[in-house]
């Protein structure tokens, strides 16, 4: 018989060998690769206090040109090196909120999902009422009490997101839960502990992951959103969202000015997007020919 | 005297649902004689599956007493039950589901090993392992393969290897080739009864397959909506089946022979009763094609119409 | 003799599905004939091309992935494969109908079962609403559903009920070939009996032809008169039921039938075949059962057989047979 | 299905109770109070508590929240702070403007979004599936504010066809609705195309194609409707975000709507207007959503049943 090779692959190296395969995956890998080299860079050679927060009067709102390409603003500080240097915001507090929001809804919705009776009834009541309330307005109303730091400010943005993890997690926890392999591994004299992260956790991860991956976006949007009306990071800090909002006030011969901010802000959310779809592209069974 | 190694007397268990009561085990009691096979048959729904993890006590059984080697696993708290089942495995129908897609197939084998400290070397646990495998039929080339890449059969063999890695004297096999191809089927089958006879293993076989149960089995128990309508020595049951049920369902297996004329056939009527908030009836009266009056009245017990023959139906004296 | 010889012409079929991992290789050139009113069994395990042979006759292969390389059909005088698709959609359901293997999955949920018949009776006849409806009660009673139970929706149903609402959707414009998938394998062995009786008293009744496609050989002795064995996407011997089921040619088909438990003889050994299918990816060069064959000789290893005849109504194919004094060892012991 | 929706209904109340807590607890963090606001910074200390005293400010905030309940339920949300206006008819003052957003933005996202996700979904793997499912994800990618502040740009300042905002007739309607309308209608074509896809794979579409039926019927009779219930999910859940969270769209176009009221108040610290919009809002989301899953019912009927034997 024909000796049939068998390579040693692990789930994860399967994940990524489909992914190299998604195209549209691919190119937001690199969007984001791409911002994440620039902010980088900009960290070297810009220096927060003269050329990001600096203010010179001479060069006010000008358009762009070659030497700002995309202009000035109102204090004539330049509106590339800002982008460049908020970029470091919207990302670190975007990812940051995910990762917050994904903790603490794996861990509620795993004891959930997994123990159920009383507490998954307590669990999922709570996040009833957490859905139950507008993300934004929870998320405006948390900055209001707690105050505007970073670290509220990722709360905030994470908050409305955990009751929507939690129900996913919870529903895949279930799913795998009923598998014959953990009722094999109770068999064999498992105990809950080696059930669940052995044989459940890992195996209940892929939605909780892919979702994940698809709020990125949405979290960057979400504290340039708190930003835009004041909430967020405030002047001089260049946040895009706070940018955008001073911005406002310009509209009217100096377009440009909301122009490159708001651009950033797409391409950086298009590129986590684009990551999401590969990514849920690359783990879904169902898409799999 | 003979030597029973597993005793089930009225096992039961109910489970709660939203519409009331769900009947899956009904009162059944059984004993297995060491080195025996005892094979439930039954359609999908009858409580044959239940049974088995009850036994291991997988799923809690509402009540009833299972004598293994003279214990009564019922007074066992979870550590002991835990330990006891180094004594008592089973092998699952579905090999897609029964094995956990993150670990290869070594993992899978050596775990039951390392989690009951059968043995504390690692070097000893590979040997075991590669030993298990060989056993098996798995070449050992697949040692560090992951479930999806190998084939129904091939993952078949694993769950086995995971079942015998703790050296069971019994294993409960939930139809462990319902889901393979025929040819498949029968490297299967051959494989357990090889393992049989070389490690002196107890099995219950429990499966829907007729012809396989007949080539597997030193007894039979039919059953019917969670409760016990015929059992009998295999022999027996094939040449002379008295129960309605079994009788219609022995008659509906298509058999591969040519034959000239069609083969006359028992074909039932009507639908499964709901296994919800049953009446007391016969089960099968639904469905029964010598059903008369005395069926409704009440629920017939089972009989010995012959030695060891046993058959609950009221027209069957 | 009817205006077409054959209810069924499949010449040459073959059928490949283009996916990233390399060409699935599903049918390859096959020729299957159904003489009217007869019932061909196609027997094989799992990814031997069965379904994808009788989707290609409906000419409903999903494309993409699926391609239908070459090949020739002839439904009844119609060649499926170069229509147009607005003609297809008449032949489909009137000339051909298809029943599928899952029952739970077949119906739509959100349709009521009287809904799911009448439509196809509106495709294909000339009826109004109403008589549509009445054709509809009328079917399901055909097939042992009272007529009360028109407006069910298929949750409504058990598996079973299912199943001859597909049967009755199935027979419901007369068609002259009825191809069933493995219609009942998901089915419980006394609704299986149910099922199939009620196929074949339907089929004597429309004498409909018919192409069964199972895995189990004792289903294809009680409702088939020619059985073909397919492997690897081949066809590997063909006859009658008779011819196959007693004379048995191909190793492969004694393979099937060794692996079988026997009900009245428990005492027979079960012979399975060693090893696995090949991958459909990439197929053996010779003979794609060599490397599982027990007869298998150097030259099966590099050569392809081809169907070649035994008598006027059985075919086999295999390289061994060139040698006249072989036969193999199932017709040696007798059965 | 009418008792279950009463039953639906009862449901409501716990989670309404637990929302108003929730709401009363984080209000007691707001820097400021009711003294703080009313008396103005000109108040002197003793003022200060004097006013806290005897509005009961002082007192624990389970108890104040036991009060507001008890108010709340004879009808009076109290008033504000600022204009001294009774909180419930404020509130109801602006939600018609809410509303009408709300309902024409997701109007406008059905009528372009559903076709959309058909089309793609039965083409998948064209060009035209590739262009239109990039321009979607360019929607999606787009953050409504900035999207608002382009059509500003353009279409006000630069074209001066429509207001830069404010509230009157259709024409200060059109911007904010098509800005609301953008990223649902990039939401809703790409759920519709993925449903779509899922149901175009089952068994009962091969059914009714090998009875003859077309593929254009079979896509819209067959499939569309197995493929509705996610599609109607995401609707309703986005109908509820544009209610609750239509602050941004709202702040842009100086549109008079609840989530500017809430805005406002909250800048403010007026917190009795603050906490009844938010529960005001939430109550509305939550009856929405409700609907939502009254609608499966008539859409499946496995749900369907599912409500009738909860009789």
């Amino acid at each position: 018989m024909k000796q049939k090779k068998t390579k040693r692959r692990s789930t994860f190296s399967e994940i990524w060998r489909n992914y190299r395969k998604n195209f549209s995956g691919m190119l937001g890998l690199m969007i984001i690769v791409g911002i994440l080299v620039t902010i980088l860079v900009g960290n070297f050679i810009y220096d927060y206090d003269t050329d990001v927060i600096g203010q010179n009067i001479s060069e006010r709102k000008q358009a762009p040109s070659s030497e700002h390409l995309f202009g000035t603003d109102e204090f004539g500080r330049d509106i590339l090196t800002r982008i460049i240097w908020g970029g470091r915001y919207s990302l670190a507090i975007g990812l940051a909120a995910v990762l917050f929001s994904s903790i603490i809804g794996v861990v509620l919705g795993s004891l959930a999902g997994y123990y159920g009776g009383v507490i998954e009834t307590i669990i999922m009541r709570l996040a009833d009422i957490f859905q139950a309330i507008p993300a934004i307005m929870l998320g405006i109303c948390f900055v209001t009490a707690f105050g505007q730091s970073i670290f509220m400010l990722t709360i905030a943005v994470s908050i409305g997101a955990i009751p929507a993890v939690t129900r996913v997690t919870r529903a895949s926890v279930m799913t795998v839960k009923d598998m014959e392999y953990v009722e094999a591994a109770r068999a064999i004299g498992a105990n809950n502990f080696v059930i669940i992260f052995r044989h459940v956790l890992l195996n209940a991860m892929s939605p909780v992951i892919v979702q994940a991956t698809l709020r990125i976006g949405g979290a960057i949007v979400g504290i340039a959103a708190l930003s835009f009306i004041g909430l967020g990071i405030t002047a001089p800090t260049p946040e895009w969202g706070a940018m955008l909002s001073s911005a406002r006030q310009y509209l009217r011969g100096y377009d440009y000015m909301a122009l490159y901010p708001g651009l950033a802000i797409m391409v950086t959310v298009l590129g986590f997007n684009l990551i999401g779809d590969g990514v849920r592209d690359s783990m879904d069974p169902k898409l799999k020919k | 005297m003979v030597d029973n190694i597993l005793e089930v007397r009225n096992l039961t268990k109910y489970f709660k649902t939203k519409k009331g009561l769900l009947h899956a085990v009904d009162n059944i009691s059984f004993t297995l004689e060491r080195g025996k096979t005892l094979g439930i048959v039954g359609e999908s729904g009858c409580g044959k599956s239940t049974i088995g993890r009850s036994i291991l006590r997988l799923i809690e059984p509402t009540s009833g007493e299972i004598i293994f080697n003279g214990e009564d696993l019922m007074k066992l708290n979870t550590l002991q039950m835990r330990s006891m089942r180094t004594k008592m495995q089973i092998i699952f129908q579905d090999p897609y589901s029964s094995l956990n897609p993150r670990r290869t197939v070594s993992q899978t084998i050596s775990e039951a090993i390392e989690l009951n400290h059968l043995i504390h070397d690692k070097k000893d646990i590979e040997k075991r392992v590669s030993e298990l495998m060989d056993m098996v039929g798995l070449a050992d080339r697949f040692a560090n393969s992951y479930p999806h890449e190998l084939d129904g059969g091939r993952r078949q063999r694993i769950g086995i290897a995971r079942a015998l890695s703790v050296n069971p004297e019994f294993i409960v096999c939930d139809e462990p080739v319902s889901a393979l191809d025929v040819s498949i089927q029968a490297q299967i089958l051959n494989l357990l009864k090889e393992l049989q006879s070389k490690l002196k293993l107890s099995y219950i076989f429990i499966t829907h397959d007729m012809s396989a149960v007949n080539y597997f089995s030193d007894d039979i128990t039919v059953m019917y909506l969670g409760k016990m309508v015929e059992k009998s020595p295999v022999e027996d049951l094939f040449l002379q089946p008295e129960h309605p049920y079994t009788k219609a369902l022995l008659s509906a297996v298509p058999i591969p022979e040519y034959h000239k004329e069609k083969r006359k056939r028992i074909i039932l009527r009507g639908e499964v009763k709901s296994p919800i908030n049953l009446p007391d009836e016969c089960r099968f009266s639904s469905r029964c094609q010598e059903f008369c009056d005395v069926c409704k009245g009440s629920e017939p017990q089972l009989k010995e119409i012959r030695k060891d023959h046993f058959v609950a139906c009221h027209n069957v004296t | 003799m009817d205006k077409h010889e054959f209810a069924l012409d499949v010449s040459n079929l073959t059928v490949e599905y283009v996916t990233s991992d390399g060409i699935v290789h599903a049918v390859n050139d096959i020729d299957l004939k159904i003489p009217p009113q007869k019932s061909v069994g196609l027997v094989g395990e799992t990814g031997a091309g069965k379904t994808s042979t009788a989707l290609a006759i409906m000419n409903l292969i999903p494309s993409p992935p699926g391609v239908i390389r070459s090949g020739k059909i002839i439904l009844n005088g119609y060649d499926v494969l170069h229509m147009k698709d607005s003609e297809l959609n008449q032949v489909r359901g009137s000339e051909v109908a298809m029943i599928f293997q899952d029952p739970m999955t077949a119906l739509n949920p959100v349709l009521n079962i009287g809904e799911q018949i009448e439509e196809s009776i509106l495709l294909h006849e000339d009826v109004t609403r109403d008589e549509a409806h009445e054709q509809a009660c009328e079917m399901l009673e055909m097939v042992g559903i009272d007529r009360s139970r028109i407006y069910d929706y298929p949750h409504q149903l058990s598996g079973g009920m299912k199943q001859r609402v597909i049967i009755a959707i199935a027979l419901c414009c007369n068609p002259h070939l009825l191809i069933a998938d493995e219609p009942t394998t998901a089915l419980d062995v006394t609704i299986q009996a149910q099922v199939l009786d009620l196929i074949s008293n339907l089929r004597d009744e429309y004498r409909t032809a018919m192409l069964l496609i199972t895995h189990d050989l004792g289903i294809v002795a009680d409702m088939c008169d020619e059985v073909s064995v397919m492997y690897a996407g081949r066809i590997v011997e063909h006859g009658t039921v008779e011819e196959v089921f007693t004379n048995t040619k191909h190793p492969y088909t004694e393979g099937l039938f060794d692996s079988l438990p026997k009900i009245n003889d428990r005492k027979s050994l079960l012979k399975p075949i060693i090893g696995l299918m090949p991958d459909p990816t990439e197929l053996p060069e010779g003979c794609t059962f060599a490397p599982r064959c027990r007869y298998a000789m150097d030259k099966c290893f590099k050569r392809r057989p081809s169907l070649n005849a035994i008598s006027d109504t059985h075919e086999v194919s295999c390289l061994a047979y060139e040698d006249p004094v072989f036969s193999i060892e199932r017709n040696k012991h007798g059965r | 299905m009418y008792r279950y929706f009463l039953k639906r209904l009862f449901w409501l109340i716990p989670v309404m109770l637990g929302v108003s807590i929730f709401i009363f607890i984080i209000m007691d963090f707001f820097p400021g109070d009711a003294a703080d606001t009313v008396l103005g910074e000109a108040a002197s200390q003793e003022q200060l508590e004097e006013y806290r005293e005897a509005h009961g400010l002082n007192d624990p905030v389970m108890v104040r929240y036991v009060r507001y309940m008890a108010n709340l339920l004879k009808g009076d949300m109290g008033i504000s702070y600022v204009t001294g206006r009774d909180v419930f008819k404020t509130y109801m003052q602006r939600l018609p403007n809410t509303l009408l957003l709300a309902f024409s933005g997701m109007t406008l996202a059905i009528l372009f979004s559903i076709p959309i996700g058909i089309i793609t979904a039965l083409k998948r793997g064209t060009v035209l599936d590739g262009t239109l499912m990039i321009i979607s994800l360019l929607g999606l990618s787009m953050p409504l504010f900035w999207l608002g502040l382009l059509l500003i740009i353009g279409f006000s300042l630069n074209l001066g066809w429509f207001p830069t905002g404010g509230s009157g007739d259709l024409k200060h309607l059109v911007l904010p609705a098509v800005t609301l309308a953008v990223a649902k209608m990039a939401m809703l074509a790409r759920t519709t195309r993925s449903s779509m896809l899922e149901v175009l794979n089952e068994d009962y579409i091969r059914t009714a194609r090998a009875k003859g039926v077309s593929k254009r019927k079979a896509t819209l009779k067959h499939a569309l409707r197995n493929a509705l219930i996610p599609i109607i999910t995401v609707i309703g859940i986005e109908l509820g975000s544009s209610l609750g969270g239509s602050v941004l769209c709202e702040t842009v176009f100086s549109w008079p709507g609840v989530g500017r009221l809430i805005m406002d108040s909250i800048s403010k610290r007026d917190i009795p207007m603050v906490t009844g919009s938010l529960i005001l809002t939430t109550m509305l989301v939550a009856f929405l959503l409700l609907v939502v899953d009254i609608i499966y019912a008539f859409v499946d009927p496995r749900i369907k049943a599912q409500y009738q034997r909860k009789k």
